[in-house]
């Protein structure tokens, strides 16, 4: 008999979040996925269910239900939106089935629900937030010349799961780093008008501004605070919306130069000379296989490097495993496998590590090693900033004079 | 048929719902049952006073208030629902008042009160997502989980249970459905659906009934709202608020056929089995079409069953049960209530 | 149980033999219980004056005459006295009590009926619910037991068939009128303000309508206010009639005395004042005899 | 008393500017609708959808075709008119006669298909039209052409509809037809065709709307969503068929949502909006300019 | 002028009108007269294209009635003030005269047309920027009647003027009748107030239960027993 494992696939390919990245990384996990079905893994066949969330949280715990239980997948994997895998995961472990997550970042996921059967390679939002607020804090002083209380940061965020949590680790960076918080406020990402939002920045004064947000409503603060005459001296960005310059160059043109953006590494950007040499065919494979479905886009997405690294870690280590050490593709061969997973730094295409924390830890399930980089995007082109080991260029900051937004 | 003949179908009909579990067991299809049964009793809530005209979109609000206020109570003081959702139901029925006397009593009817409700859904939305350091957000809201006794958590595990108390919780609503409509408010709001001057020119206190079918409808609503959240354990804003929730109740209600008890029940089965078919059929190989479908199977509907699947199918069955009615449009186009 | 047209207008035969020997309007008019006192009663609608400071009393079981031109605000009295507008000002003490910008549905509990000179059926009740209705609701929703008994005794009375699911579709302009009629009966009222319930009659009908009117005050001792235009048959029935004009009353008194006051005839009866006259003078040989 | 006087800075005349702009561009939405859902009383849930087809329609001919914006406008205007008069003649047509709650579900089927037509067809991308037009700046205030636009195309629309709908025949039936449909025939109206040309109408309001929309906001399935039920609220606050009404509607909910936004979170800003809306139907039912009865 | 052979008509499966002839002449003022639901209003409805005769034809002046569509028939010049009014309530009185000048031939007329009304009705130019549904139910009448001349008709079609109506309007309502034939007018009135309309008109049908039951001049009429029992008693 064919020995098989069953992967239930959740993104969402239509509604709101689809536009905002989910679908990219629906794209890198399945490039990943249908890469493994052709070989197989240790003699077992893989077969892909694939499922729509419709950027909603009650279609994806519908779809989740259905494929555990009535297309008898083995495990679940996928997710965009923090806002569904929040739930998800709860009724995953309820149903003893095992999940793995690429991306919804949240760290209320996990934070202290003990979770057995639930993992995830990804950093967490807070994280996010953290890097960009590290980031300014080593840079105030050569940068800005001004004492990290004297400078003045704006936390602005979409209020979903996402944004919510990207903005705590901001909070937390700032708080660390002794800035002067002098804005923080959440907005709805569909709300029609943001000028209030502006005008508000505007009072607020602030040098720099962390702004988490999907796409549209990154364009419509962008435009009407270009409108408003809103000016700063940078803007740091936390994936999502701005992890697609494509968007970003859409609506603002130019102005998308200079703009920061927190996300794990675009694999394509990537330092591969620190990375596990086998990794780079890999790279290689899923550009093409992108470029042979998406054809003519300028900057590949990182989130579809996001969907295909966390994808390929699970197909490439703890699957494996599971099937080699701990006997078959049960619930419970999966999670000692990933409780096994131990991958140093570089050696994911995202660039760091996996190390999952273990039961009895507040977040038992996050993957410790993880961490985003922040990267500027400078003439069409997005480089690493920071941290320091990934580097690729200086950065540019503050926004240099004479750009729409700068304050100089 | 006759009475007889009606009860014994009930019972047999219920006898067969209930031992359906105990048989059949398939976790997906019970799921989607429990689904179909709870929000079956929510259409069923919205339809007390939608058959009435009073077309409300402000019960998403009553139902995310019955949903909030139960799992706010639990997480945040500790009450179990036993406690919590005569609450919620109570906070709902408060603000089904504050917004419905005035409603009522400066006669905002038609078209006004449509939009009323609209911007109270709104709110409730709003005020959800904006509270966000106690109700999540936009993030949604998780009870949590009991540590001790399930039964005084409402919280099983086993869908068995859920299907039971769903179903009864369903038939409480087509019971009160029925109570309705023997009673004599049934006359009241049926004459004030159509004149309220000539109503109240009978004597009827048209204020007091109105409210009284709101305040009905919406402690009903909420408790929709409550069992939908023990049940999912989980809520957003989106799942069970706002203007899209209101919006799905209307469509199910009218889709199924506001007019007889069971109309509202057949408008979920219809709605939601039409949904899953559909999404799981197209699946993500035709991305979207789900919803096109829907949509046009939707307009096909009530352009072709005007009276919902159910009302019109029973209407087809005895044709001459009101006699002929062609020619009530042309008659009441003379006195505008209010001119 | 249904009883034809015919049966009420054998009924109604009865009650004018009985009224020769004991005329109750006369008798009750002696001991002059008040039951309605209006005061200064005004309604305007925005800078327009509808009803101008209009004074008049009723007695119990009289029918009095309400006529005007049209627009001259007689439909507005009747929507102060029966709640469905509140007036701007004035008093309006019903059986002693003062009842201006009560609700509609209280007024209808102490004993205040109307009709709607454009009939208002409720055309998804049956015709039975209609008036069960006005006589669960008219009564202060005491017993719905009762309610369908004088909903029964209601229909009886203005000669509608009492099948409990006879469609109000099915009724001309006469039906529905008398459909007003009943359920205005069946909230059991003291006061009964009749809004031309002879619009759009033939001649026949309009007897007999007339005759339902009297037949029910003198039945049921129901005090009527009556509004039409058909000076022929509301000159017959009434025991008093006030004129009003441009909201304001320009003049009442018994029908013989009004229909020959030269104002009353110019701005209302016109060419008509012979035969009203006429029969008013019919009235008066009636009562007076 | 500082505080106080904190509030009182340049940016709140900016914020209440920029209400007022916001109020522009509501009150472009409110115009098609007040027409269709105020006067013939014809319920148009999917409403913000037709303008969200008009918004794809123009970008798609500006980027794709190449055009000129201004060629593309017409166009649109057009193509909206069209759809709207389609929508009629296939959806609300057959419903004229059945309870205005059912035209309210139909066109919610519509709502459906549309935003599932536009991510078939468009998929589910944010669409910009790139053209960014230049900014007034006052000292410390600046202002969007855009939404001077679509202030001044609000303006004119209004004006425009307005002496329309009083001063023309054409314009007079169309108040009528919502009052009394079977007696049109009687004054030699062809009810069919009014309601053709009233939806037409509507659809190119919906189409004109789109055209400025565009240049302030991204393409996607779901824009609607964002105006679809402000849009409602305003044509009903105005008090229904009353365009003037409706134009200051649009100002006093925008005010609302921009000061209420300043002060407070931005929700809090909509909670005040809806709230002033409710507290206002039980003070002025028939909207802001009727007089009280 | 007009010609009606052998029409019936009806409701759904009701048929309300069976093989009615009829005949108008240019000039003429023409009465119906009948006991409530014999048709008299289908009668008229079916005239103006309200409702379709299911068997039977119609002719204006010529002109087959029945294949014209009801919009059009006005253009025909004929003018149905139907039944209870029918105004429009939320449009003023202005608006609703405006309304009765619709059409393109009569647009043009419609300053002149104006004051004629205004002229037959000084209280509706009283009151001319009032609701038509808050005034009272003469002035309605007044209103519906003015809409209709509003359309420079050569038939005018009358059900039930003098409804609801003071006896002095009563009066001047049907002075009007005359006054509209004295202007070359053709007139179609049905009437509860036989009397009256005897008075005004040349001919009359008497119509029950959907047929034709007598007809002939006034003075004929007035003295037939048919009549004279149905609807004269006493
Ligand atoms: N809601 C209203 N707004 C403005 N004017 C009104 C309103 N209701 C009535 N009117 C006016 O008040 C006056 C009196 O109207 P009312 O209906 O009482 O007259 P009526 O005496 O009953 O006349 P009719 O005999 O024709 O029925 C009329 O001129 C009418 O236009
Ligand atoms: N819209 C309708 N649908 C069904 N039946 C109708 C309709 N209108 C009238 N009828 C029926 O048709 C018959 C003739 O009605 P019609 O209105 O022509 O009578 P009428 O002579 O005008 O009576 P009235 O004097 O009461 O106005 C009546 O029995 C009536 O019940
Ligand atoms: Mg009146
Ligand atoms: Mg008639």
């Amino acid at each position: 008999q064919d020995k098989k494992i069953k992967i239930g696939v959740v993104f969402d390919l239509t509604g709101p979040l689809a536009g905002g990245g989910s679908e990219l990384n629906y794209v890198g996990a399945k490039i990943v996925l249908d890469h493994f079905a052709k070989t197989g893994v240790e003699g077992y066949k893989i077969e892909a269910v694939y499922a729509d969330a419709q950027s909603k949280p009650d279609i994806a715990i519908n779809e989740s239900v259905r494929l555990l239980e009535q297309e008898k997948v083995d495990m679940v994997l996928g997710f965009f939106s923090s806002a569904q895998c929040v739930p998800v995961a709860a009724r995953v472990e309820q149903l003893k089935k095992f999940m793995w997550m690429t991306t919804c970042i949240s760290s209320a996921v996990f934070n202290e629900k003990g979770y057995k059967y639930v993992f995830r390679p990804q950093a967490s939002g807070d994280q996010f937030g953290m890097m960009t607020m590290d980031f300014i804090a080593q840079n105030a002083k050569a940068k800005f010349d001004k004492e990290p209380k004297d400078l003045r940061v704006a936390i602005i965020h979409e209020d979903g799961a996402y944004g919510v949590d990207v903005s705590r680790g901001n909070e937390a960076g700032a708080k660390k780093a002794g800035f002067n918080v002098v804005m923080k406020e959440g907005y709805s990402a569909t709300a029609p008008d943001l000028s209030a939002l502006v005008t508000k920045l505007k009072r607020a004064k602030p040098d720099v501004i962390f702004h988490t947000g999907y796409n549209p409503d990154i364009t419509l603060l962008l435009r009407q605070a270009r409108e408003q005459g809103l000016k700063f001296g940078a803007l740091m960005g936390h994936g999502a919306g701005y992890g697609v310059y494509e968007k970003l160059k859409e609506g603002m043109g130019a102005d998308a130069t200079y703009i920061f953006n927190a996300d794990p590494i675009s694999i394509w950007l990537a330092n591969q000379k620190t990375m596990d040499p086998k990794l780079a065919p890999v790279i290689k494979m899923v550009g093409e296989e992108f470029d042979r479905i998406r054809p003519g886009v300028a900057i590949r997405s990182a989130h579809v490097g996001i969907g295909a690294s966390n994808t390929y870690v699970f197909m490439s280590d703890v699957l494996p495993r599971a099937i080699k050490k701990y006997g078959g593709v049960d619930p419970d061969a999966l999670r000692k496998a990933a409780l096994d997973t131990d991958i140093p730094e570089g050696g994911t295409m995202l660039g760091f590590g996996v190390k999952f924390y273990g039961e009895g830890t507040p977040m038992a399930g996050q993957n410790e090693r993880s961490f985003p980089v922040v990267i500027q995007y400078i003439d069409d082109k997005s480089s690493v900033v920071w941290p320091k080991s990934q580097a690729q260029r200086e950065a540019v900051l503050p926004l240099p004079k004479g750009t729409t937004y700068s304050y100089q | 048929m006759t009475r007889q003949g009606r009860l014994a179908a009930w019972a047999v009909g219920l006898a067969a719902l209930v031992a359906l579990p105990f048989v059949y067991r398939d976790p997906y299809h019970l799921h989607i049952l429990v689904l179909i049964l709870i929000w079956s009793f929510a259409y069923t809530s919205w339809s007390m006073m939608g058959r009435f005209g009073l077309v409300s979109l402000g019960h998403g609000g009553f139902m995310g208030i019955g949903a909030y206020v139960t799992a706010l109570l639990w997480n945040h003081l500790g009450w179990s629902p036993w406690i919590g959702i005569p609450i919620s139901m109570v906070a709902a029925g408060a603000l089904a008042l504050i917004v419905g006397y005035p409603c009522f009593r400066f006669r905002i009817t038609g078209h006004y009160f449509v939009l009323v409700t609209l911007a109270l859904s709104g709110i409730v939305l709003q005020v959800i997502t904006a509270t966000r350091d106690y109700t999540g957000g936009s993030l949604g809201y998780t009870p949590n989980r009991a540590s001790g006794n399930k039964l005084l958590a409402l919280q099983f595990d086993d869908k068995t249970t859920w299907y039971l108390i769903a179903l009864g919780v369903w038939l409480f609503g087509i019971v009160v459905w029925h109570w309705v409509d023997r009673s004599m408010s049934r006359y009241a709001l049926e004459a004030i659906s159509e004149d309220e001057d000539a109503a109240a020119a009978a004597g009827v206190d048209v204020t007091a009934e109105k409210l009284k079918i709101t305040l009905l409808s919406a402690l009903m609503t909420a408790l929709a709202g409550a069992i939908y959240c023990q049940y999912q354990m989980f809520i957003t804003p989106d799942t069970v608020s706002g203007i899209a929730v209101s919006l799905q109740m209307v469509f199910a209600a009218i889709v199924g056929g506001l007019f007889v008890s069971l109309g509202p029940t057949f408008g979920a089965v219809i709605t939601i089995l039409l949904a899953e078919t559909l999404r799981i059929g197209f699946g993500t190989k035709a991305v979207g079409w789900d919803n096109l479908v829907y949509g046009v199977l939707l307009v096909l509907f009530i352009i072709f069953l005007p009276k919902g699947i159910l009302g019109s199918v029973l209407d087809r069955l005895k044709p001459q049960r009101k006699g002929p009615r062609a020619h009530e449009q042309e008659a009441v186009q003379i006195a505008r209530p209010g001119a | 149980m249904a009883e034809e047209p015919g049966a009420a207008r054998g009924r109604a035969a009865t009650a004018e033999g009985h009224h020769l020997q004991l005329p109750v309007a006369q008798h009750s008019r002696k001991r002059r219980t008040l039951v309605l006192e209006v005061s200064g009663l005004v309604k305007r609608f925005g800078g327009f004056t509808a009803v101008n400071n209009v004074s008049f009393k009723v007695d119990q079981g009289e029918i009095l005459g309400l006529i005007g031109p049209n627009g001259s605000g007689k439909s507005t009295i009747f929507n102060m006295l029966s709640g469905t507008l509140a007036p701007t000002s004035g008093s309006i003490l019903f059986a002693g009590h003062e009842i201006a910008g009560l609700a509609p549905h209280r007024i209808i509990n102490r004993g205040i009926g109307r009709t709607f000179q454009i009939p208002r059926p409720f055309r998804r009740l049956s015709m039975f619910e209609n008036v069960a209705l006005a006589g669960f609701y008219g009564q202060g929703r005491h017993s719905r037991i009762k309610a369908e008994e004088a909903a029964e005794r209601s229909l009886a009375m203005v000669g509608l068939p009492t099948d409990r699911h006879a469609s109000v579709d099915g009724l001309g302009a006469a039906g529905l009128k008398k459909l007003e009629l009943a359920k205005a009966l069946a909230t059991a009222p003291k006061l009964l303000l009749a809004d031309e319930s002879l619009g759009g009659l033939d001649e026949t009908e309009m007897d007999q309508a007339a005759d339902m009117l009297r037949n029910i005050r003198d039945e049921l001792g129901i005090t009527i206010i009556w509004v039409e235009h058909i000076m022929g048959v509301l000159m017959r029935v009434v025991d008093r009639v006030m004129v009003l004009d441009h909201g304001e009353k320009i003049s009442e008194g018994l029908p013989s005395a009004v229909a020959g006051d030269p104002r009353v005839i110019e701005v209302y009866l016109g060419t008509d004042a012979e035969t009203t006259q006429a029969a008013a003078a019919e009235a008066r040989r009636r009562a007076g005899g | 008393m500082q505080a106080f006087l904190d509030i009182f800075d340049i940016y709140l005349l900016e914020a209440v500017i920029n209400g007022i702009l916001l109020g522009g561009v509501l009150a472009l939405l409110a115009l098609g609708l007040n027409l269709i859902f105020g006067v013939i009383d014809v319920t148009w849930i999917c409403y913000a959808e037709l303008v969200m087809i008009g918004m794809y329609a123009m970008y798609f001919i500006v980027q794709y075709y190449g055009l000129s914006y201004f060629i593309a406008a017409p166009f649109t205007i057009l193509l909206v008119a069209i759809l709207g008069a389609a929508l009629h003649y296939l959806v609300i047509a057959p419903l004229l006669t059945a309870p205005p709650i059912n035209q309210l579900l139909a066109t919610g089927g519509v709502l459906f298909v549309l935003q599932s037509f536009a991510t078939v067809a468009f998929g589910i991308d944010f669409r910009n039209l790139g053209i960014r037009l230049p900014v007034l700046a006052f000292g410390d205030m600046n202002f969007s052409y855009a939404r001077l636009l679509s202030f001044l195309a609000a303006l004119v629309g209004m004006v425009a509809v307005y002496l329309f709908m009083t001063r023309t025949f054409t314009g007079t039936a169309i108040r009528a037809i919502s009052q009394d449909r079977q007696i049109m025939a009687l004054m030699g109206v062809d009810t069919k065709r009014m309601y053709l040309i009233t939806s037409a109408l509507g659809g190119a309001l919906a189409g004109l709307a789109a055209c400025l929309l565009v240049l302030q906001y991204d393409v996607h399935p779901f824009v609607g969503l964002s105006f679809g039920p402000i849009t409602f609220l305003i044509c009903v606050l105005g008090g229904l068929g009353n365009f003037i009404g409706g134009f200051i509607a649009a100002f006093v909910f925008a005010e609302i949502i921009s000061l209420g936004g300043l002060f407070s979170d931005l929700e809090w800003g909509y909670v005040l909006a809806f709230a002033f809306f409710i507290v206002m139907m039980f003070i002025r039912p028939a909207g802001l300019l009727a007089r009280r009865r | 002028m007009l010609e009606l052979r052998s029409v019936n008509a009806g409701y759904g499966t009701f048929q309300a009108l069976f093989d009615v002839d009829l005949d108008v002449k240019a000039g003429e003022a023409v009465g119906v007269i009948g006991p409530n639901g014999a048709g008299k209003t289908t009668l008229m409805r079916v005239i103006s294209g309200l409702i379709r005769p299911s068997r039977g034809s119609i002719r204006m002046e010529g002109v087959d009635v029945v294949a014209t569509p009801p919009h059009k028939i006005v253009s025909l010049g004929i003018a149905h003030v139907p039944e209870n009014r029918r105004l429009f309530p939320q449009l003023t009185v202005d608006d609703n005269l405006k309304m009765g000048a619709f059409m393109k031939e009569a647009r043009g007329h419609y300053g002149e047309r104006l004051e004629v009304v205004f002229d037959l009705f000084p209280r509706l130019k009283e009151r001319r920027n009032q609701m038509a549904g808050t005034m009272s139910g003469g002035e309605q009448q007044m209103c519906a009647i003015g809409r209709a001349l509003m359309s420079n008709p050569k038939l005018l079609l009358l059900d039930e003027p003098s409804a609801g109506l003071a006896p002095v309007v009563v009066q001047q309502v049907f002075e009007l009748v005359k006054r509209i034939r004295a202007r070359g007018l053709t007139v179609l009135i049905v009437e509860q107030n036989v009397q009256q309309v005897l008075r005004v008109v040349d001919r009359a049908y008497l119509i029950e239960a959907g047929t034709i039951r007598a007809s002939g001049t006034s003075a004929e009429m007035l003295a037939s027993d048919t009549v004279k029992e149905a609807y004269l008693g006493v």
